[in-house]
């Protein structure tokens, strides 16, 4: 039962007060995009066995959308950040990279 | 006007706690920039400042609460609310702002009694040892949405949503039952 | 025979004499007594039956590691299968039966079993029963699930009540004994927020047993005064017949009190599960001793050393009068001494170690009992109870030396600690080769959310096991004799055959013996989930938790390698079984999931509606009259609405108001249609896809302002769709200026419906209804009867038809005086089943029947409804890709069969030949299928390849039972095709 | 390979059973294999099994990171079925459900396929028209299954409460061939049966690298070294992506746990196999007597083999509400696997953008069921470098173009 703490209202809620969105930063493909592009988008994922970029809702709460990176692995969060943005915090991922050494980077 | 009656028509339940539908009350959403000087002023009008983070404030007969970083959720008398809704769109000018009456889309409960963190420790994943007076949580109790706050001695304010008032008062029934005392 | 004894017993109070039966036999007991030691006072040692074999067993243990002795306790509706005896506390009036025997637990058929054991070794199923196939289900496998299972399960529906709690806490202890209540404090000094968890009704663990003094104290005295002192902290909870049954990710910690087990039917919860949030959770869960394995240690009265000094130091039984110890350490020699101290005889101490010159031993030896070193057991006598034992040499074959006559044998292989909580989130052990042991490697402790450790041990469960190790690690004084090592021993003799081994039992109730393990090891299951797998040691109702390191040990022997090198099984909570009831809490019945009523439930109820589950709503289906079938309901609910005035509560139709300068930008890429340029006060029916191209809900948008839509969606949708719009709003779209919210319970919603639909509003008056006024899919505000409204005309029947909001505090109301007003134009109720029939006849598409996930728009003949301007909208990308653009996706069309019978909803058009696959071709399905009382025949919707070009031809649908229905391919709508009596 | 039967059993037991051969050796690898099936679970297993038995491929290594068996193929709730609805899962789910039917004799291993029929219930219109149309498509599929009535259900299933009382139990549909089989020994059954056909299965080898060279696979590298091939089937569930990227390519495949729980043992109450789509949770009950529970995935991606505890409680009010008995009854263990979902829910059985590798994974909630089904077609696929007809609808060009095979549609649940 994961707990995450939200940026929009400052709670930390757990797992059942949230609603889980998959992948974060995902750029949007429309039309005028290639096929390619847009299975890209849609499907494929990086499934990560590491650090993920997510989407969480505060659904039981704020109602607020927000992103976070955490391990699939050792299920450690290292940040929740706010959903208005393509690309982590710098801290975050400084404070990721000192954390896990050898880590791909978030894209 | 024909009469309105609220979900529950004000039952209660008294167990090791007192839970009770506390009736109409009047309910005015406001989604907004909360950092707007022309909120701020059509809120002082009525003795009303934007509350911080969570909080829950009092001013001229109301509460004004802070529901998320866009959204209040302002308490006043079941009937006015209609017509202060709309002059509170009116005040705001054309600044981007939705203020809509919602009265009739939540039920409103009151817990209390010596016991009454026991209740709902039954049924919202909240921490109620470290919640501070007049703070509202929006969380959930058992499998439905609810916001609580400390709402006076011995007292806790709860709204969910009518359509689930009978479920909440279900729960908080069984909840209060007396042999269910934790402590 | 054990017995109690007339003095003694820490736990019970005599004053307090209980009467309980077992298998129907009156017994007594005390306050205080467990039902295992109630039995053994009572004399009754055989206990019950092996799961494979049916031997007679008896009570190994005296806690939670029991795996011999479970029964079936309480009868009829409060019955409860498989509970353990050590754990159950007695209560006046407790009734157990015996489990897995037939027809007694004396004489068991099943027995047989055991004689022919030899046939039966680990994984025997899979070399057999192969043939014929078909035995396997017929003959095979109802023999062997006769066999299955333990215990009973209740007939009845449980009558207790559970609940559940969340507390949060910095630390949180599992354990009430020395180290736990030391940690435990510390932590309360520290001002953390400490909470203290003990499974069974007593704290102290097992140092009171045990003996030696802490800071001077005996342990007794020393745990009182700390529990008071405890007491004094407002930050700490204590909480005693609650276990800490598991710890998962991030802290979250289940618990599982027993509130009124003891106490059945005074109306407290029985069970309470706990869900803690502990920064730190403490594992202070001690230790559990190893049986040894030798030939015939399970006969009953062979039990675990320290169980044998539990029941006469706390409940004052003698589980036998002349009892003979075999150990491999000098724990065991404590044994000795509570038995001796008990006035009973101590036969012999057999030691494995070649030399016992510890303090123990020398204590024992001074009280006049003979110590044989590097000796074992060759052999246990007995059938159902104990009689002898034959003594050999620990390093030889097993040739007796001796025969002891003994009625009970305390055996003693060492300790393991309890490493479950730290290891149930993946904490890593270590092994301690001193004390043959794992241990919790803190180096490698579970992490948490921020990666801070999330738990660790102390005390026994830390591998310190004796007093004053314990406290050493608490920075307490304690002085207790000291140990001398002991000397691993996992079978004995060292050098025993293997039928010395095939008696050998690692796991009791799951009949797993050393035999078995090596067979494992043999046959190349040599991984040791492999091995516990195939021989099912470890995966009964205890667990493993005596069997694991014997077997462990066992496999790594058999394979030549160190024991760290095999590893362990994973530890999976719970820690001990824990109810379902617990689990699933309050939701039971009313409270199993949250039901949403809408303002008009009441009357619905009233009226005696046929209901349907839609999602947590449930919407009338129709309303029968009297012995009026549903059938029947439904049609006259659709005619009258045809024909007079119908009424439905739309409540549940979402309401999402979506307000902003860039509002209508933002709908025109939620919706396929053009929202923008929706006049004021105009309603427009609009459709959703998801960014996959797949239509996902539908409904009416209304421009009620210059800025402002409000949003209907499906009873189903609303939630769904309004999470969606801010999705996209707060994710992609964050600069554009809009703001929602979902309206759906702020009104309640009414249609009224029909020819007499204008005569009724007009009836109630207030506002203009008229069509000039309010023609068709335009909206007003006013009042009907003086409620506050707003009236839609909108129709999903195809009938001349207003929806009216009202505030949802006065739906019951209006509904009511609708209700009434309409009398005199026949208005009736109708229900969801006439609402789609209706829809049908007039050919509109219902999101759910005609759509499945797996359609776009296009198959729908919807194009009209999807905007050719939009450069953009959710889907449209996805509808350009090659396989939904393709022409020969099935499309929507009527269907009318050639007879006028009803279709069966969800058939399928066949085609010429059988794909690559052998399945027959497909060309359509039916999506939509009724009965329509207005046209007087069936009609149905259906997906079809190339269907609108294909107007009039005839196609087969194979049906039940060999049928094959023809139906024609016609236009979907039905009924007022040019849309007259909406627009009246 | 030394035969089992009752007869070998008898005659061991005269000696403890001490003439016992291994199973399956524990090889080290060879420097190169024809075929190198990545991941000894069920699927990679068959895969094996039926390169050697159908296509006479014979040279392979079947390489697994941890023990053979020891991820979703050992960890299911091993219910077995073919009642799908779209064409291309009812075909392959078939074709797996009729190799598990003659299993035990063709490996000479008794892996307890027991088919002892199996229920879906419907509970309410939406599932009772979802599950008709599945009887109808079944029927067209050559699949025999039937709606069966409330009342049929009670019979059943005595121990079911009927009204519910949210959620009423309308009828169900009903595929009488359904049931369980003993999952691990279909596992070893496999491995017993490749080793026989001198496979080498190599656990504790977990493989580091992809070798390709101009786009073609050459070989991996493991643990144990090195080891080269002339095609890779990468069969891994969960752990699909991570091998992907080691490739250079990603899949359209998120990992999440999915959780399955047993009760104590108990004298037997429950002879099918139930599914409640709409409350979510499903039962059996094992021929040792523990009810064999299950419910939904947890969704956040998660490669720990622990999901959360609420997805528990979830499932088991569900349990409760349906089968009150349940309730005095006790959770004895609980554990965790991890699903590979995709993007339409169904499985993958695809060439790749590497030439001669080969993927079989995505099979999420429904793996086990399909084990012979999946494993006879990626060996056609491998042999052949072309799938066959039961593999062709699987392939990873279907998210490009559209074409998805979604089983969510009828009944709200996809496996």
């Amino acid at each position: 039962m994961l707990t995450l703490t939200c940026p929009c209202c400052g709670v930390t809620a757990e797992e059942t007060e949230l609603t889980y969105g998959h992948e974060a930063h995902l750029k949007r493909f429309g039309p005028g995009s290639t096929d390619a592009e847009f299975e890209d988008y849609l499907f494929n994922r990086k499934n990560p066995k590491g650090v993920h970029f997510e989407r969480w809702r505060h659904s039981y709460g704020c109602g607020k959308w927000f992103l976070a990176a955490r391990s699939t692995v050792t299920l450690e969060v290292y940040g929740t950040y706010s959903a208005q943005t393509t690309e982590p915090p710098a801290e975050l991922i400084a404070k990721i990279k000192e954390k896990c050494p050898g880590w791909e980077g978030w894209q | 006007m024909p009469e309105a009656v609220s979900a529950l028509k004000g039952v209660s339940h008294t167990g090791f706690a007192t839970v009770a539908e506390a009736g109409l009350t009047g309910m005015i959403q406001i989604r907004a920039d909360l950092a707007s000087p022309r909120l701020a002023a059509v809120l002082a009008e009525r003795g009303l400042a934007v509350p911080e983070q969570r909080k829950v404030v009092t001013g001229g007969g109301r509460r004004l609460a802070w529901m998320s970083p866009d959204e209040l959720l302002l308490f006043c008398s079941y009937d006015e609310a209609p017509v202060l809704a709309g002059d509170l769109t009116a005040e705001m000018g054309g600044e981007h702002a939705l203020i809509v009456n919602v009265s009739d889309m939540r039920a409103v409960f009151t817990i209390t009694g010596a016991k009454r963190d026991e209740v709902l420790m039954k049924l919202c994943p909240v921490d109620f040892a470290t919640l501070p007076e007049m703070e509202l949580r929006r969380t959930r109790a058992a499998q439905t949405g609810v916001a609580l706050w400390r709402s006076g001695p011995e007292e806790i304010t709860l709204i969910c949503f009518r359509s689930v008032a009978g479920y909440m008062m279900g729960l908080l029934e069984t909840a209060s039952r007396k042999g269910g005392e934790i402590f | 025979m054990s017995t109690r004894l007339s003095k003694g017993g820490r736990l019970i109070d005599r004053s307090k004499p209980l009467s309980f039966r077992f298998n129907g036999a009156p017994m007594r007991g005390f306050a205080g007594d467990s039902l295992a030691a109630a039995l053994l006072a009572n004399g009754q040692v055989l206990l019950g039956r092996s799961f494979k074999y049916h031997r007679p067993r008896g009570l190994i243990a005296s806690g939670a590691e029991e795996p011999n002795a479970l029964v079936n306790l309480g009868r009829n509706a409060r019955v409860e299968p498989d509970q353990r005896v050590t754990t159950t506390e007695l209560f006046d009036g407790l009734e157990a039966a015996s489990q897995n025997h037939w027809p007694s637990l004396d004489f068991d058929i099943g027995a047989i079993n055991n004689t022919f054991g030899k046939l039966f070794p680990a994984g025997f199923y899979y070399k057999t029963f192969m043939f014929p196939q078909i035995a396997w289900k017929y003959l095979f496998e109802p023999v062997i699930r006769r066999a299955a299972g333990l215990g009973t399960a209740a007939k009845e529906a449980d009558p207790d009540r559970y609940e559940q709690a969340y507390a949060y806490c910095d630390v949180l202890v599992a354990g009430g004994g020395v180290a736990g209540l030391a940690a435990a404090l510390a932590e309360a000094k520290a001002g953390k927020r400490v909470i203290v968890m003990e499974q069974t009704p007593f704290w102290g663990g097992r140092a009171p047993v045990d003996g030696g003094t802490i800071e001077g104290l005996a342990p007794a005295e020393w745990i009182d005064r700390t529990l008071d002192l405890l007491a004094t902290y407002p930050n700490v909870q204590l909480m005693t017949r609650t276990m800490v049954a598991g710890l998962h990710n991030h802290g979250y910690a289940i618990c599982y009190e027993r509130v009124a087990d003891h106490t059945p039917g005074d109306g407290r919860p029985r069970h309470r599960l706990w869900r803690v949030r502990a920064g730190v959770t403490v594992a202070a869960t001690g230790a559990i001793e190893r049986p040894l394995a030798f030939a015939g240690n399970d006969v009953p009265g062979v039990m675990l050393a320290s169980a044998v000094r539990d029941y006469i130091v706390n409940w004052a039984v003698s589980p036998g009068d002349r009892v003979v110890i075999v150990t491999n350490n000098d724990d065991a020699y404590r044994t000795a001494l509570a038995v001796l101290d008990a006035g009973l005889t101590v036969e012999a101490v057999v030691d494995a170690r070649e030399r016992a010159g510890g303090d123990l031993p020398q204590l024992v030896r001074a009280r006049g009992v003979r110590v044989m070193e590097g000796r074992g057991i060759a052999g246990v006598m007995g059938h159902k109870a104990v009689t002898h034992v034959q003594v050999c040499s620990q390093a030889g074959e097993g040739g007796v030396t001796e025969t002891l006559e003994c009625d009970c044998v305390a055996m003693s292989g060492g300790w393991s600690p309890v490493v479950h909580i730290f290891s149930h989130v993946g904490g890593k052990l270590l092994w301690d080769e001193a004390g043959a042991m794992f241990r919790p490697d803190a180096t490698r402790a579970p992490t948490g959310p921020d990666g801070s450790v999330l738990a660790r041990a102390v005390g026994a469960a830390n591998g310190h096991l004796t007093l004053d190790a314990i406290a050493a690690e608490a920075g307490l004084s304690a002085e207790v004799e000291p140990e001398a090592p002991l000397a691993p021993v996992w079978v004995m003799p060292a050098g025993a055959g293997q039928a010395l081994r095939f008696k050998a039992f690692l796991d009791y109730q799951n009949d797993v013996k050393v035999s078995d393990v090596e067979l494992a090891a043999r046959e190349g299951y040599t991984s040791v989930e492999h091995t516990k797998r195939y021989t099912t040691l470890g995966m009964a109702s205890d667990q493993g938790k005596l069997s694991n390191i014997n077997g462990l040990a066992i496999l790594s022997d058999s394979l030549g390698q160190p024991i760290p090198t095999t590893g362990t099984t994973t530890f999976r909570p719970p820690y001990t079984p824990i109810s379902f009831g617990a689990m699933a809490g309050e939701a039971r019945g009313d409270l199993f999931q949250p039901m949403r009523r809408t303002a008009m439930q009441d009357w619905h109820e009233a009226k005696g509606y046929h209901w349907e589950p839609v999602g947590f709503w449930r919407r009338p289906y129709c309303y029968p009259r009297g012995a009026e079938s549903h059938r029947d309901a439904v049609n006259r609910e659709i005619t009258n609405a045809r024909t007079n005035v119908g009424l439905l509560d739309a409540s549940t139709l979402g309401k999402i108001l979506v307000k902003g300068p860039d509002a209508g930008k933002f709908l025109d890429m939620m919706y396929t249609n053009m929202m923008s340029t929706l006049p004021v006060g105009k309603c427009r029916y609009g459709l959703m896809c998801n960014e996959n191209g797949f239509l996902s809900d539908d409904g009416v948008v209304v421009r009620l302002s210059d800025d402002s839509w409000l949003c209907h969606t499906t009873s189903g949708g609303a939630d769904r769709i309004h999470a969606h719009m801010e999705d996209w709003l707060q994710c992609e779209w964050w600069d554009w200026k809009v703001y929602t919210a979902n309206l759906t319970e702020q009104y309640a919603q009414i249609a009224v419906v029909g020819p007499k639909a204008r005569k009724l509003l007009e009836k109630l008056g207030g506002m203009d209804v008229s069509k000039e006024a309010l023609p068709f899919m335009t909206w007003a505000e006013g009042t009907l009867a003086g409620f506050p409204v707003r009236v839609y005309r909108i129709s999903f029947s195809g009938e001349l038809s207003y929806e009216i909001a009202v505030p949802a505090n006065m739906g019951a109301a209006l509904w009511e005086a609708l209700n009434t007003a309409g009398e005199e134009f026949g208005a009736m109720p109708y229900g969801t089943e006439a609402l789609h029939v209706m829809r049908a006849e007039k050919g509109f598409i219902m999101i759910g029947d005609e759509t499945d996930g797996t359609v776009i728009p296009q198959d729908l003949g919807l194009n009209w409804a999807i905007s050719k301007k939009k450069a953009d909208y959710l889907g449209k990308r996805a509808q350009e890709r090659s396989f939904m653009v393709s022409p020969d996706r099935w499309r929507l069309v009527g269907l009318e069969t050639l007879d006028g019978s009803v279709l069966p909803d969800g058939v399928y058009a066949v085609a010429e030949g059988n794909n690559a696959n052998g399945q027959r071709n497909t060309q359509g399905r039916v999506t939509s299928s009724y009965y329509s009382p207005t046209l007087k025949k069936g009609i149905a919707m259906g997906l079809v390849l190339h269907g609108p070009e294909r107007m009039g031809e005839i196609l087969d649908f194979p049906a039940d039972k060999g049928a094959v229905i023809k139906a024609r391919i016609v236009d979907p709508c039905f009924y007022d095709k040019e849309g007259e009596k909406a627009d009246a | 390979m030394r035969r089992y039967s009752i007869f070998a059993v008898a005659r061991e037991a005269l000696r403890y059973h001490s003439g016992w051969e291994r199973a399956w050796r524990a090889p080290e690898p060879k420097k190169r294999y024809d075929v190198i099936v990545v991941g000894a679970g069920g699927h990679g297993l068959a895969t094996a099994y039926y390169l050697g038995k159908v296509h006479g491929i014979k040279n392979v290594a079947i390489i697994e990171k941890g023990w053979l068996g020891g991820g979703n193929s050992g960890r299911n709730t091993t219910i077995i079925r073919s009642n799908y609805l779209q064409d291309a899962s009812a075909a392959i789910f078939e074709k797996a459900l009729q190799l598990y039917e003659g299993l035990s004799r063709d490996l000479n291993y008794n892996v307890m396929f027991s088919p002892r029929g199996l229920l879906m219930l419907a509970q309410s219109e939406h599932e009772v028209r979802g599950y008709k149309r599945t009887v109808y498509a079944n029927a067209l599929q050559d699949i025999k299954t039937e709606w069966i009535s409330r009342e049929r259900v009670k019979e059943l299933v005595p121990i079911i409460n009927l009204d519910g009382p949210r959620y009423p139990v309308l009828g169900a549909l009903y595929q009488e061939r359904g049931g369980t089989a003993r999952h691990d020994a279909v596992n070893w059954g496999y491995a017993r049966a490749c080793d026989a056909m001198g496979m080498d299965i190599i656990q504790q080898c977990e493989v580091t690298g992809i070798r390709t060279e101009n786009g073609e696979v050459r070989g991996v590298d493991t643990t144990k070294g090195a080891i080269d091939c002339g095609k890779l089937a990468v069969v891994v569930a969960g752990h699909s992506g991570v091998l992907a990227n080691m490739a250079g390519f990603r899949l359209p495949v998120e990992s999440c746990p999915l959780q399955a729980w047993v009760s104590e043992p108990i004298k037997p109450v429950i002879d099918v196999v139930v599914m409640a789509n709409l409350v979510h949770c499903y039962i059996s009950q094992s021929d040792k007597g523990e009810l064999v529970l299950g419910g939904g995935i947890d969704h956040p991606n998660n490669y720990t083999q622990r999901g959360s505890w609420y997805t528990l409680e979830e499932t088991t009010r569900a349990l409760v509400e349906t089968y009150p008995i349940i309730s005095r009854l006790k959770m004895l263990r609980q554990w965790g696997g991890i699903m590979d979902i995709t993007g339409d829910h169904s499985p993958i059985i695809s060439k790749t953008p590497v030439r001669n590798m080969f993927m079989d994974c995505g099979w999420g909630t429904g793996g086990f069921k399909a084990i012979p089904g999946s494993g006879w077609a990626m060996a056609e696929l491998v042999a052949r470098g072309e799938p066959g007809p039961l593999a062709a609808p699987f392939g990873l060009d279907r998210f490009r173009e559209g074409r998805f095979i979604d089983e969510s549609v009828a009944a709200g649940v996809a496996h």
